[in-house]
């Protein structure tokens, strides 16, 4: 079937995202919690959109709305761009320091007076789209999830205790599209979630790597004894041209 | 001790390939000739190459210092039981042996574990990009061990027709020692 | 005089010394070992930009590299925003310098682009090789803010107009023969530290940007009405060594520099993304009438043979003050390194050589020396397929896509030319109106203070 | 019946003269948006599916072995990774960046590298650029023969099938054996 997004017609297949047709088509919807690799969450509700049927307009959100008929779309009229200045606005005033969502404040114009008039807590940075929770329940750890609800919801651990199922494979800070997860690795350890890791060192080159526990469930994944050298991507890369280059020799 | 090795004649090879049969069978945990086809684990360890020069069964030296070992990331190939062994376990079937060996000497196949395929964990296999599990059988690096934990030695030298397969080991100075097949047979 | 020092260079960090482009350097400056961090001998070095062409050399995400990339980006003159991937080998940009002009408003803003710009640039928005876009071109200078768009085609059919008089007059008058053009810079450096006895052989003429350049300051600030020292010219070249030859101490006259800043292909590119202009989506515009004007003649020399093409076509009709039979001159365009051709002028029988690509210009200077070469006009441009294969042009990822991207830019300038009211540089209407009101006739007074240059021997005395 | 192997690319370090080529052309090769044929197209993250690897006095480009029981691919625990005509393929945009697949990888063949292929849409604002895996996937989709072996201009890489490149050496040692029993 063939939607028309912005007055261009694509193609697109029953039960597509308008979201999904849309980037294929190279047309730019803005985002935030947005990944391709999760599932769709509207929680930052930046990918609004306007859908059209028959006449009929509805303002829906473009990464959870599932294409079921031939209709028209459009991304960025003024109703839209107003509503979406109104969401920055309201992320900014959750996260006033957070350097990801202030960049989307200076595309938006949402002007500072807006901003100020709330009361701001500077050490805020997660805008609780729940990414990090759903990559967490995808690797089979389940280690974090939102907890409590309304103004008092979070991301946290289970009673915010250091979680025994937690690897500390930072899979959670790679997909938070905020940067809020802090990871701090420091002499062979890694913290994060309030837990402490002891990390695994490069048998050639002495670099830390990946944490213990992130190892065993690597190799427990693929049911074999974790060898007993460890080398880190870029000396494994060496060693194998190392290799090549003899076979080469030998030749 | 240095590792022993088969050698063929190639003036004496007529390229029967019954080393090949025997090896196959030598190797295969089943009864080969009740068992079903598809079954049967018959992965020959060597290989009779036959040109319009030369015609010679060409297995693995045994090298002390083995190319395919020094080049396999997981070092499943070491130096063990008097011959180049794999760990079929651990062999994730890169084939950068099958590359390495100088002599074309190593190849992979199924892996069978009590007469029976063995299946890889979870391999996934696309269907229309949707992954699904499919029991892929393991494939892994397979070669000569000199019939390791055979009575009687490599099964090859054994049938050989012509008797152009023999056993090359070394005395304790260091010098070639051929064991005549006729040795072995008193010996088993 | 202006030094070569850090116009070509060689980022060591960079650099993983695989020698490609001491394969492609025409003058063997690229010193160093294989495997190790190249070094560019910069008095050898003619600034053509070839080694940037074929530099794979990139700053990958995956490396550990010292020098941040903001800093890279600063040391190479380019814009803080500019997000491609940066290779070992490179040419110093004026990006900054003309992004911080087209802000001032006080300055009189003239941009000129040689005719291999345009059908280059669109590739760097991902338009197919060599799509001609002469028109986007000229409605997206103007929307960057310059205030006249007019076009190096035009200082090329002024060119023509010396340096075929010139021509003319060295045959008539017995004058050092043969002739050898003066368009590309890369070249006359060449000339000037390896061959410095040969210069007379060098036509006087300036290069069509410097020569526009000169008009621009003159006759352009008396139609413009501006003061001359108010106005600032800009070329968008495909080529590397025009900053070079953009800051030769001569390129200048009444104490204004002729042009002001040489930019590549590339920069332009990286401007237009950095004022956000969409070049896939502007409409077309016309050129600033009167110095915007060309021919056909002028727009071919952007590839190899097209100025000689074009100087044949005006010679002749000068010469034999007859139409010429035929205008598509097919003989000089091929694709060696070295091919003469006869042209028959009546009376005359006059026999030109164009050279592509440096490493052949040797054999013929050479000649020259000996005094065994009868040829009386040669081109010679650096580049393989002159300056459609410049230095300074959008970088052809693949090299495998590089013969068609060379085949399609010299295909969009000859259907460009082919395509052209006029076709011959003495038929410019405005070209004519020049001579008319302000120079007078070509190789006059005017045109010998405004449009000749002088050359000096670079050669080091060992 | 023998089972069909995966092929693979490999280089030879005797030819590389590391010019980067490869790494460029599977790069470009592999941009899902905004194709363009020129550098001014691509983006300043270049990711690559195979890796150059300067060692002292030995450059070439590393990458994946399409291992016929890939760990990566057994250890992933988001199934982005396939099997799929032959060849083991990260779907990256499936990938979360945990980097399991690095930590199995006995070749080095996987990288953690900013994926924005599949987010850079003309003129829009990226927040942030998340990491995804990156291996070599033969260029199948990108229609045969791999972008890296069709570019290198010393011709150092080549698409192998093993088993077709031992049978010449087997042959040799058999005319070697020849020799030695001569001497025996």
């Amino acid at each position: 079937m063939k939607i028309t997004i912005d007055g261009k017609a694509c193609e697109a297949e029953k039960g597509e995202f308008i979201l999904q047709i849309a980037r294929r088509n190279n047309i730019y919807i803005p985002t935030l919690c947005h990944s391709d690799a999760l599932p769709g969450l509207a929680s930052c509700r930046l990918c609004i959109v306007k859908v059209i049927d028959r006449g009929r307009a509805k303002i829906v959100t473009s990464c959870i709305f599932p294409v079921s008929k031939e209709v028209e779309v459009v991304t960025n009229d003024d109703e839209i761009k107003r509503m979406r200045k109104n969401i920055v606005m309201l992320l900014k005033v959750r996260c006033p320091e957070n350097k990801e969502v202030d960049e989307l404040a200076k595309v938006f114009g949402v002007e500072e007076k807006r901003v100020k008039r709330f009361k701001l807590d500077p050490e805020e940075n997660c805008v609780l789209c729940g990414l990090c929770a759903k990559a967490c329940k995808e690797l089979g750890t389940g280690a974090i999830s939102t907890v409590n609800r309304g103004m008092y919801k979070e991301v946290a651990t289970p009673y915010h205790e250091p979680s025994p199922e937690c690897i500390g494979c930072a899979s959670c800070a790679n997909v938070c599209p905020t940067n809020a997860i802090k990871v701090v690795d420091k002499d062979g350890e890694r913290k994060i979630w309030g837990k402490k890791f002891k990390m695994v060192k490069c048998d050639l080159c002495g670099e830390y790597f990946a944490t213990e526990e992130h190892v065993k469930y690597a190799y427990d994944r693929l049911g074999v004894e974790k060898p007993e050298k460890l080398m880190c991507s870029s000396c494994k890369k060496k060693v194998t041209a190392k290799d090549i280059k003899s076979i080469f020799e030998n030749a | 001790m240095k590792n022993c090795l088969v050698v063929a004649d190639p003036n004496k090879c007529i390229g029967c390939r019954t080393c090949e049969a025997a090896c196959g069978i030598a190797h295969s945990e089943g009864d080969f000739f009740t068992a079903n086809v598809s079954k049967i684990n018959f992965n020959p360890r060597l290989n009779v190459i036959k040109t319009a020069k030369v015609s010679a069964p060409v297995q693995c030296r045994q090298c002390e210092d083995a190319p395919c070992g020094k080049a396999c990331p997981v070092n499943a190939i070491s130096n063990e039981n008097g011959c180049v062994s794999v760990d079929q376990d651990l062999c994730v079937g890169c084939k950068i042996c099958m590359l390495a060996c100088p002599f074309g000497a190593i190849e992979l196949a199924s892996q069978y574990k009590d007469g029976k395929l063995v299946n890889q964990k979870e391999l996934k296999m696309s269907e229309e990009g949707n992954p699904t599990v499919n029991g892929k059988g393991r494939v892994v690096a397979n070669k000569c061990d000199l019939c390791h934990g055979r009575d009687g030695g490599p099964a090859c030298i054994e049938v050989c027709p012509t008797k152009s397969l023999k056993l090359v080991t070394y005395d304790d100075n260091h010098n070639i020692v051929e064991k005549k097949d006729e040795d072995q047979r008193e010996v088993s | 005089m202006p030094t070569s020092a850090s116009m070509i260079n060689i980022d060591e960090e960079l650099c993983t010394g695989c020698r490609r482009c001491a394969d492609v350097c025409p003058v063997d400056a690229i010193e160093g070992e294989q495997g190790k961090p190249q070094k560019i001998n910069t008095e050898k070095c003619v600034m053509c930009g070839q080694c940037v062409q074929v530099c794979k050399g990139y700053q990958s995400v995956y490396d550990e590299v010292p020098t941040p990339l903001s800093k890279r980006l600063f040391d190479r003159g380019l814009l803080k925003d500019v997000d491609e991937p940066l290779f070992a080998a490179y040419n110093k940009g004026q990006a900054k310098k003309v992004k911080e002009i087209l802000q001032n408003e006080d300055v009189f803003k003239i941009v000129q682009c040689a005719p291999a710009v345009r059908v280059a640039i669109g590739e760097d928005f991902g338009l197919p090789l060599g799509t001609l876009s002469a028109g986007k071109m000229a409605a997206a200078l103007r929307k960057l803010g310059f205030d006249k768009v007019y076009d190096t085609n035009f200082g090329a059919d002024l060119t023509i107009m010396e340096e075929g008089s010139e021509l003319l007059k060295r045959v008539a008058e017995g004058g050092v023969l043969p002739m050898f053009t003066s368009c590309c810079p890369a070249w006359v450096k060449y000339a000037e530290q390896t061959y410095p006895e040969l210069l007379d052989h060098i036509s006087s003429c300036k290069s069509p940007h410097q020569m526009a350049g000169a008009i621009f300051k003159t006759y352009g600030a008396e139609i413009n009405k501006v003061n001359p020292a108010k106005i600032y010219n800009v070329s968008v070249m495909p080529c590397t060594c025009k900053e070079f030859e953009t800051e030769r101490e001569e390129m200048e006259n009444s104490g204004y520099r002729n042009v002001d800043a040489a930019i590549t292909t590339r920069e332009l590119a990286q401007l237009l993304k950095d004022a956000n202009i969409d070049f896939n989506t502007i409409e077309e515009e016309e050129f600033d009438a009167p110095l915007g004007m060309y021919t056909g003649a002028g727009t071919i020399f952007g590839a190899t043979g097209g100025v000689m093409e074009a100087a044949l076509r005006t010679g002749y009709e000068l010469y034999t003050k007859k139409t010429i039979p035929s205008i598509d001159l097919t003989m000089v365009r091929g694709g060696e390194g070295f091919r003469t051709a006869e042209v028959d002028l009546g009376d005359f029988k006059l026999k030109v050589g164009v050279v592509s690509g440096l490493k052949n210009v040797k054999q013929v200077m050479e000649a020259v020396k000996a005094g065994k070469c009868d040829l009386h006009f040669i081109e010679v441009m650096t580049c393989p397929e002159g300056c459609i294969s410049g230095g300074g042009q959008p970088k052809v990822i693949l090299d495998s896509d590089k013969e068609e991207a060379y085949n399609n830019r010299k295909k969009g300038l000859y259907n460009h030319d082919a395509n052209l009211t006029y076709r011959k540089s003495h038929e410019n209407p405005e070209i004519k109106k020049l001579y008319e009101e302000f120079l007078g006739e070509p190789l006059g007074a005017k045109s010998h203070e405004l449009l000749h240059t002088k050359y000096i021997s670079r050669k080091k005395e060992n | 019946m023998k089972p069909e192997f995966n092929s693979f690319v490999i280089a030879d370090p005797d030819k590389c003269i590391g010019c980067r080529s490869c790494e460029i052309a599977c790069a470009a090769k592999h941009r899902k948006y905004n194709q363009g044929k020129t550098i001014g197209t691509m983006n300043n993250k270049v990711t690559p599916r195979l890796f150059f690897v300067k060692n002292k006095g030995n450059v070439m480009p590393v990458q994946c072995r399409h291992c016929e029981d890939a760990p990566c691919l057994n250890a992933c625990p988001v199934n982005a990774i396939v099997e799929k005509d032959g060849s083991i393929i990260i779907n990256e945009s499936a990938c979360i960046g945990c980097q399991t697949c690095t930590i199995v990888c006995p070749v080095g063949a996987v990288s953690l590298l900013p994926r924005t292929e599949g987010n850079v849409v003309t003129g829009g604002i990226q927040v942030k650029v998340r990491a995804a895996a990156y291996k070599c996937d033969l260029c199948k989709e990108e229609g045969g023969e791999p972008a890296c072996v069709k570019e290198c201009p010393k011709d150092a890489l080549r698409l192998v099938d093993p088993r077709e490149d031992k049978k010449d050496r087997s042959v040799k040692a058999a005319m070697e054996l020849l020799k030695i029993n001569a001497n025996l």
